[in-house]
């Protein structure tokens, strides 16, 4: 059984100026010590799907219109707020992003861990306080126990990040939500946290949702990648399986951008031409038509479903069972063009 | 190859949508305030409270048009009497014009007034008070010096206390210093001292005919106390400003003081002054309330809401009270400073960027 | 902290010394004295009494006097009339000019405690009400309980508090006789015009505190809480109400001055021999003498107050330095 | 900051802070607490000037001076004449020019000592040297070398004043004065212990002035003793044990509350916290009062009027001024905006008469009586009046009440004369300045006797008065004052008083508009409360009835009153000798009662 599951996750948000589809019937799974990479622009709704796992949208604005999210053998998003709260931090936790931002500016980190550990586990104070300064340790925060007493406006945006991971992996849960937890930080301490994140993935089987812009990152840490566009998985598949042949213009043209940025992805592709589609008004095709050098007619006309990247026709032809299980998957009419282009490119 | 609009760049940004929406606005404050104008159509409240206080703004514009009984005509015979339900058939037939020294427009307002109606004039609904005076008219003229004073001190305060405030935060070091010191100082000096001083100093009865009027010594007393706090909350809003990214940038793309003033502080501090004098508002007309509870408002026959409140007050009391006397001004108040707030809170959240969980 | 205060200190006398000179210079030029009564003294009467208080020495020669304590007796400085008081800096000031068996000090020292005992009362009053309100209306934005706090604040803060004071009086003390009418002397005296005087504060600050804590809860590091399983009710109380404080922090330092001379009607109605009266009376009386002594009173109100709130400041958010602020 | 300590330190800060504050407010209202409800509580207005009768002056003042200190004579509450204080008799030369009193030998300062001639002499000294600044000085300027001493030019040593012995105290007069002893009940003329006042400017060499008047160590003659004072607060007395009549006196303990504004008395009075409320009651409340049998409304020696400015034209043609006189409806001002009985006044003497006196009064105060003389100052025409008679303003100090007659008059002379009137109020001190300097056209006025005789009333218009203040001057008016001070026998004044007061009406540098009433809610309880044209009831005389008094009490008083309730102790309070009597009468009573059952 996978650690978690999600399935259809369609999430709206309720805007003043009408409704905008942030997540559109997103499905994956995470297994025990896995790490999934969620790769996309900067609005591709991301972070959207890290919050709804956990109930955090904002109430009243985010409406999760269908979906189940399998945890533990619970759908989350049926528990009370009681429930949730039990799982949020000690089970699923959450790296945040903009570390500037994520930590009260009141409190000490110490204060901020402390809090985190004593919400889930009867300790006391030094007990928590023990283990907040062993988790700094862990993430490598030099004199963590001084540390332990400072304030997030004293520290550097590096060490900020630090402490935000410190609290999310110090109650030791089972399932990290990383929300670009490494874009602050300088090569060799990414290289630190990565590493890091690896070996509790071995010794606690901490299942990681490992979201960034890092294709490099991706491709060196992650086990499976899950690409987003305008709210909606393009693609997702074996990291090495998707980089070597991606099936969906869209990774294609970020594949490219990456490797023309040297490997370092800006959130805007300028390889890719053109402008991601108003969320509040999408086509009623494929949202990726209006950019993509492969479109046909019939991509304006209807939204290409999440399938196995041997193509639609085929599938339909060879009378496949649409297994939404399957390791490779793509939306796209074209795809099988795509990875023929992108095989005779590479 | 695209035909999205230009300045749909960047969508929603992961942490929040519409902090993106609105930060894109916010490089262009036109669209900044036709969001906040579209924001404060749609709630409710404030729609009302604008059409309250607009109303209001006519009817005390007008009032000498309007078939009221005089509010100073004395009339011992019906002193006291309680607001008349039902209401009589307003067929009263015995207006009297009589009123103190009025304006050109006013008089000329009440002649056409009398042209109108002649001696029709609306029944008692209000009731009336000790000497006989529709309480209702009293009511509609003393909004009159209200919201003068409400007025008048709003224009101090925009013109003082705003550009000394900006002056101040704008050219800092010295100048600073020295324009906030003095705001300090007449910070603590307790105000009814100043208030004292000028009431009997420019009424002192040397200066003859050209003698100002009560009213307007009083709309001077008000405005010479109620400056104070907006040139503090605008100086600081200038220096959060230039310290700001923005200001910044613009600086180092080269842009000159009058271009960053206009397209960047000003639509900026605007906000925040607008805000701020739907608060100031209400608090000097209480002020003014105040005064006319120690004596030192207005001049009679004149009438003042804080006057009739005051007279109101004396008269609730365990052995009679006529109650309407302080309910008539004292719901014209709430109302008013109700609508004035409810307009200042849709105001600060329609220009705040950050505010996003109310409704 | 140490070098902030002693700035501090320093801008207090320049300050204290620009108001009492405006005070004093503003009050001599009002028209009237101190001893214009409507049964006019006789002139030799007057002659003596003005001769008593200094009042005929050129006004330079009295506004040395009030600073004092510069000796101006016949040994002194300007040789002539004996001394009636010590001055400012001495903290001594004189005898009041319409009570004139009383000295300021004493009339001071008696009302000051009670308004401070009215005032602190009053504060508490309203930051409980108000926070209370606006922590109750915050953790249910738009219910119809937020509506209605919304709706009271605007209410206290719309009413003048003559208004309110009388019509607590009318309901509390006659319909349900719970308080007594008016006076001072036991805790029962302090119920109505802590309220009556507590109300618009407490509206004040309800409006503050629930726009403070809304935009608060709209911060990110409220989410980072909220991942690691804090609850909502923490959430408001721990993570947002400190956030929130700050502008209720600032608001106080102006209040507690208000609240001081505010009390004047809430006096006047409850009968409260409290400070809140000399501060008119002084100016309504020409009683020069008072009026000096309720001003240095204020100044330093207003000043310790506003200090005291940016001190505040430092404890509630560690980000501010107030040596670089100074 | 390096360590967690900041967060802490708030936590503690504020714990601190509530700790402090609470046990502050404890603390502060604990140590009163204590505190029992006076015999007799009462409230005549805000805090009074002074305690020092000399510096003192005003109503509330007097009632607490009368109380703490006595005269040679006392004022007796029910006639008014002046009967024995501290003097048990006294002697007046032929030639009124010398009168001799003798103490009371029994007689004693609160502290025990014995009273004497030479505390008088010293008071007197006191209170007529300049640097005292009395205010009443001037009204014993009667005495020889008084004038000289009081403005500077002569010592204390030519005074008139002399102790024949110890209990014998001779006055010299200047000039024949015939009322001093209705002067002399005034309450400046108390004695102050010597003693005692030394003794603080000794201890206290600068401060003496704000220390003597202390309850610690103000020594005083009278039947109370000030026990505490507290500024804006109350005044306790206390019974004094050496009051020579102290067993007269039934209430032992007294407080005078100082309440500004008059409808919190009220809501005291109401809820029994206060036994007698005296002060100007809003005219809204009056029907309701005087239906109650604890409001008692009578007239009182005191006159509301409105000066004219005679300097400034029109106003300088006494036509004009009499026209504007005869215009105001004064039945109108004091039935439907005052309602408590007040007198329409047409004389500048209230009530039209003080004690035989007679004054004449304002003839043809009619609308048409005013229109006539109008027309005789040649504004004959309305247009004319309103092209060439300028509007008039009344000047007058902010209050509802100066404000609603000022508002009616301005209606009455516009709808009977046509003339304009502005309304002008300014604050108390404001406005006497400018009515000192002329700065008006018609500023309202008011004065109240201190003891009762025309001349009182009428010298405030002589051309050298200080009180004046319209700039009229009249030598023949002067002239007639002048004789009717010097006559003695009251008869042979009032004639001259009465001429004088005819001119006055018809030059009207002022426009008499309503004599007063005083205005007293008394507790029905309370017994000895005597009404008198001073409202000066004697404190010493006050005692609190018993039920069975009570009930005889309201059946004899007026029909249709509503009844309420008395908040006095259901037993009564009365002073011992009154208790020792009604113990015997009743001990008697009850014999024969039985012996008549035998």
């Amino acid at each position: 059984m996978s650690l978690i599951d999600v399935r259809h996750l369609r999430v709206r948000f309720d805007t003043e100026r009408g409704p905008l589809q942030a997540l559109e019937h997103v499905s994956f799974r995470i297994e025990r010590g896995e790490m999934l990479a969620l790769v996309g622009e900067s609005g591709s709704g991301k972070s959207v799907c890290a919050q709804a796992l956990l109930s955090l949208l904002p109430r009243g604005r985010a409406v999760v219109e269908t979906g189940e999210v399998w945890f533990e053998g619970r759908n989350l998003l049926t528990l009370s707020e009681r429930e949730l709260r039990a799982v949020r931090g000690a089970r699923i936790a959450l790296v945040p992003q903009d570390p500037g931002a994520a930590l009260h500016p009141l409190f000490t980190i110490g204060e901020q861990i402390v809090e985190a550990l004593r919400l889930h586990q009867e300790l006391s104070r030094e007990e928590a306080r023990e283990l907040a300064a062993a988790a700094l340790v862990e993430v490598g925060v030099p004199a963590a126990r001084e540390r332990l007493d400072a304030y997030p406006h004293e520290l550097s945006g590096g060490l900020r990040q630090r402490a935000l991971i410190a609290m999310a992996i110090a109650p030791r849960p089972q399932l990290l939500l990383a929300d670009e937890p490494t874009t602050a930080l300088d090569v060799t301490v990414q290289a630190q946290i990565m590493e890091l994140l690896a070996e509790l993935r071995r010794t606690r089987e901490l299942g990681v949702l490992f979201i960034t812009h890092d294709l490099g990152l991706v491709a060196n840490y992650a086990d499976r990648v899950a690409v987003m566009y305008a709210g909606a998985l393009v693609e997702s598949g074996p990291t090495r399986e998707v980089f070597r042949a991606p099936a969906h213009p869209y990774t294609l043209g970020l594949l490219a951008s990456a490797a023309s940025l040297g490997q370092r992805a800006d959130a805007r592709l300028e390889s890719i031409a053109g402008m991601p589609p108003d969320p509040l008004n999408l086509p009623p095709g494929c949202a990726f038509a209006a950019r993509c050098a492969f479109a046909q007619e019939a991509c304006a006309r209807a939204r290409p479903p999440f399938l196995p990247p041997m193509g639609l026709r085929q599938a339909l032809e060879r009378g496949v069972e649409l297994n939404l299980a399957a390791e490779r998957r793509v939306a796209c009419f074209e795809s099988e063009r795509v990875v023929s282009r992108a095989g005779a490119d590479s | 190859m695209s035909a999205v609009p230009e300045q749909r760049r960047s969508w929603f940004a992961d942490a929040d949508f519409e902090l993106a929406l609105v930060q894109l606005e916010r490089e262009r404050p036109q669209s900044l305030w036709r969001a906040a104008r579209e924001r404060l159509r749609r709630r409710a409240s404030v729609r009302w409270s604008l059409r309250f206080l607009i109303g209001l703004c006519l009817l005390s514009f007008l009032a000498p048009l309007l078939p009221l009984p005089s509010p100073a005509a004395i009339n011992l015979a019906n002193a006291t009497l309680p607001p008349q339900l039902p209401w009589p058939a307003p067929g009263a037939l015995d207006f009297e014009p009589q009123y103190w020294e009025l304006g050109p427009l006013d008089a000329q307002m009440v002649s056409l007034r009398t042209s109108l109606f002649g001696k029709w004039r609306t029944g008692h609904w209000l009731g009336t008070d000790a000497l006989g005076r529709d309480v209702l008219a009293r009511v509609v003229w003393g909004s009159r010096t209200s919201l003068l004073v409400a007025l008048c001190a709003a224009l101090t305060s925009l013109v003082i206390g705003a550009s000394w405030g900006a002056l101040a935060g704008l050219s800092g070091g010295r100048v600073d210093n020295v324009l906030m010191r003095i705001v300090d100082v007449l910070f603590a000096v307790p105000t009814i001292f100043l208030v004292i001083f000028l009431l009997s100093v420019l009424d002192a009865p040397g200066a003859g005919e050209a003698r100002l009027s009560r009213e307007q010594i009083f709309f001077l007393v008000v405005g010479a106390v109620s400056w104070l706090s907006m040139a503090r909350v605008v100086r600081g809003q200038v220096l959060e400003l230039e310290r700001s990214a923005f200001v910044e940038a613009a600086r180092a793309a080269g842009a000159s003081t009058p271009w960053i003033l206009t397209r960047h502080i000003l639509p900026n501090v605007l906000g925040l002054v607008v805000v701020n004098l739907t608060l100031t508002l209400p608090s000097v007309i209480l002020y003014e309330a105040f005064l006319s509870f120690l004596g030192l408002g207005v001049e009679p026959p004149r009438v003042s809401w804080g006057l009739l409140a005051a007279e109101g007050a004396e008269a609730l009391n365990p052995l009679e009270s006529y109650a309407w006397l302080v309910l008539a001004p004292g719901c014209a108040m709430a109302a008013t400073l109700l609508a004035l707030s409810t307009l200042g809170d849709g105001l600060r959240d329609a220009l705040s960027v950050t505010e996003r969980h109310e409704r | 902290m140490s070098r902030f205060l002693l700035r501090r200190a320093l801008w207090f006398v320049v300050t204290t010394w620009a108001v009492i000179t405006i005070a004093f210079f503003v009050l001599r030029a009002a028209p009237g004295g101190p001893f214009s009564g409507e049964r006019k003294l006789h002139p030799s009467v007057e002659a003596a009494l003005r001769a008593q208080y200094h009042l005929d020495w050129p006004l330079w020669k009295q506004y040395l006097h009030t600073l004092g304590p510069l000796n101006l007796d016949e040994r002194g400085l300007f040789g002539d009339a004996s001394d009636v008081f010590g001055g400012l800096l001495a903290l001594d000031f004189g005898p009041s000019m319409q009570h004139r068996d009383v000295s300021v000090n004493d009339a001071l020292a008696q009302s000051l405690p009670i308004s401070i005992t009215l005032g602190s009362l009053a504060l508490g009053i309203a930051l409980v009400l108000g926070l209370g309100a606006a922590l109750l209306s915050a953790q249910f934005p738009g219910s119809r309980f937020d509506r209605l706090v919304r709706l009271a604040a605007a209410a206290g803060l719309v009413l003048p508090n003559f208004v309110i004071a009388s019509l607590l009086v009318l309901v509390f003390a006659f319909w349900i006789p719970i308080a007594p009418v008016a006076g001072w002397g036991a805790p029962r005296h302090v119920l109505l015009p802590a309220l009556a005087l507590a109300l618009p504060f407490a509206a004040y600050i309800a409006r503050l505190a629930r726009a403070g804590l809304l935009e608060t809860l709209s911060k990110d590091y409220i989410r980072t809480a909220r991942a690691k399983g804090a609850s909502e009710s923490a959430i408001l109380w721990r993570h947002a109400l400190r956030g929130a404080l700050t502008p209720v922090v600032s608001y106080l330092g102006p209040a507690a001055a208000g609240v001081l001379t505010g009390s004047l009607v809430i006096e006047r109605i409850f009968a409260i021999p409290g400070a809140g009266t000399h501060f008119v009376a002084s100016a309504l009386n020409r009683d020069y003498t008072m009026a000096m002594g309720v001003t240095v009173v204020y100044a330093v109100m207003v000043f310790g107050f506003n200090t005291a709130v940016d001190v505040a400041y430092t404890l509630l958010d560690p980000r501010l330095d107030l040596e670089r602020e100074a | 900051m390096p360590s967690s300590a900041p967060a802490l330190r708030l936590r503690r800060v504020v714990a601190a802070l509530v700790v402090v504050l609470l046990a502050a407010t404890t603390l502060a209202l604990a140590r009163r607490a204590g505190r029992t409800r006076a015999d007799f509580v009462f409230t005549a207005g805000g805090e009074v000037k002074s305690l020092d009768p000399h510096a003192a002056t005003g109503v509330p003042e007097g009632r607490v001076i009368r109380a703490l200190f006595e005269g040679l004579v006392v004022r007796d509450p029910l006639t008014l004449a002046p009967a024995p204080g501290c003097a048990e008799s006294w002697s007046i030369s032929p030639d009124v020019k010398r009168y001799t009193f003798t103490l009371r030998e029994t007689a004693r300062w609160s502290n025990g000592d014995p009273l004497r001639a030479e505390d008088f002499v010293w008071s007197w000294t006191r209170l007529l040297a300049p640097q005292t600044g009395a205010e009443y000085a001037a009204q014993l300027w009667c005495i020889e070398g008084a004038r000289d001493f009081a403005e500077g030019r002569a010592g204390a040593e030519g005074l008139g004043l002399r102790a024949l012995d110890e209990r014998t105290l001779e006055v010299r007069l200047s000039e024949p004065q015939p009322h001093l002893l209705d002067v002399l009940c005034f309450y400046a003329f108390v004695p102050l212990h010597r003693a005692s006042y030394e003794s603080v400017q000794q201890r206290y060499p600068s401060t003496w002035a704000t220390q003597w008047t202390r309850p610690e160590h103000l020594v005083s003659n009278g039947p109370f003793a000030l026990r505490e004072r507290r500024i804006n607060e109350r005044l306790r007395l206390e019974r004094s044990p050496h009051y020579w009549d102290a067993d007269g006196v039934a209430l032992r303990t007294v407080d005078m509350l100082s309440i500004e504004s008059w409808s919190s008395a009220l809501n005291l009075y109401l809820t029994g916290e206060v036994d007698w409320v005296d002060g100007a009651i809003p005219p809204n409340l009056v029907p309701r009062l005087l239906a109650r049998e604890d409001f008692r409304a009578t007239p009182y020696l005191g006159i509301y009027f409105y000066r004219i400015n005679t300097t400034r034209p029109p106003l300088n043609d006494p036509r004009v001024r009499r026209a504007l006189s005869r215009a105001v409806q004064r039945a109108e001002i004091t039935a439907k905006v005052l309602k408590a009985g007040q007198g329409p006044a047409f004389s500048f003497t209230p009530w039209g008469s003080i004690g035989d006196y007679k004054a004449p009064s304002l003839s043809q105060a009619t609308p048409a009586g005013a229109d006539f003389e109008f027309q005789a100052a040649k504004y004959s025409t309305p247009r004319r009046r309103a092209r060439e008679f300028p509007s008039i303003e009344i000047h007058f100090n902010t209050s509802e009440t100066h404000r609603a007659i000022a508002e009616v008059v301005a209606h009455h002379w516009k709808q009977t004369l046509g003339v304009k009137a502005r309304l002008r109020n300014q604050e108390w001190k404001a406005f006497l300045d400018a009515q000192a300097r002329l700065e008006y056209d018609v500023s309202r006025s008011s004065w109240i006797a201190d003891y009762p005789d025309p001349g009182n009333f009428l010298e405030i218009w002589t051309s050298d008065s200080p009180n004046n203040r319209t700039g009229w001057k009249n030598a023949r008016y002067d002239e007639l004052i002048a004789r009717a001070r010097a006559e003695r026998a009251p008869a042979s004044r009032w004639p001259l008083y009465a001429q004088a007061e005819q001119i006055l009406l018809d030059e009207s540098p002022c426009i008499p508009i309503y004599s007063y009433v005083s205005q007293n809610l008394v507790d029905p309880g309370l017994g000895g409360f005597d009404d008198n044209a001073l409202n000066e009831p004697s404190l010493a005389k006050l005692y609190w009835r018993d039920s069975l008094e009570l009930d005889a009490a309201r059946k004899q008083g007026a029909k249709g009153k509503k009844r309420v309730p008395s908040h006095g102790p259901p037993s009564g309070l009365r002073s011992p000798r009154a208790a020792a009597q009604l113990l015997d009468a009743s001990g008697g009573a009850h014999g024969a009662n039985v012996g008549g059952q035998r």
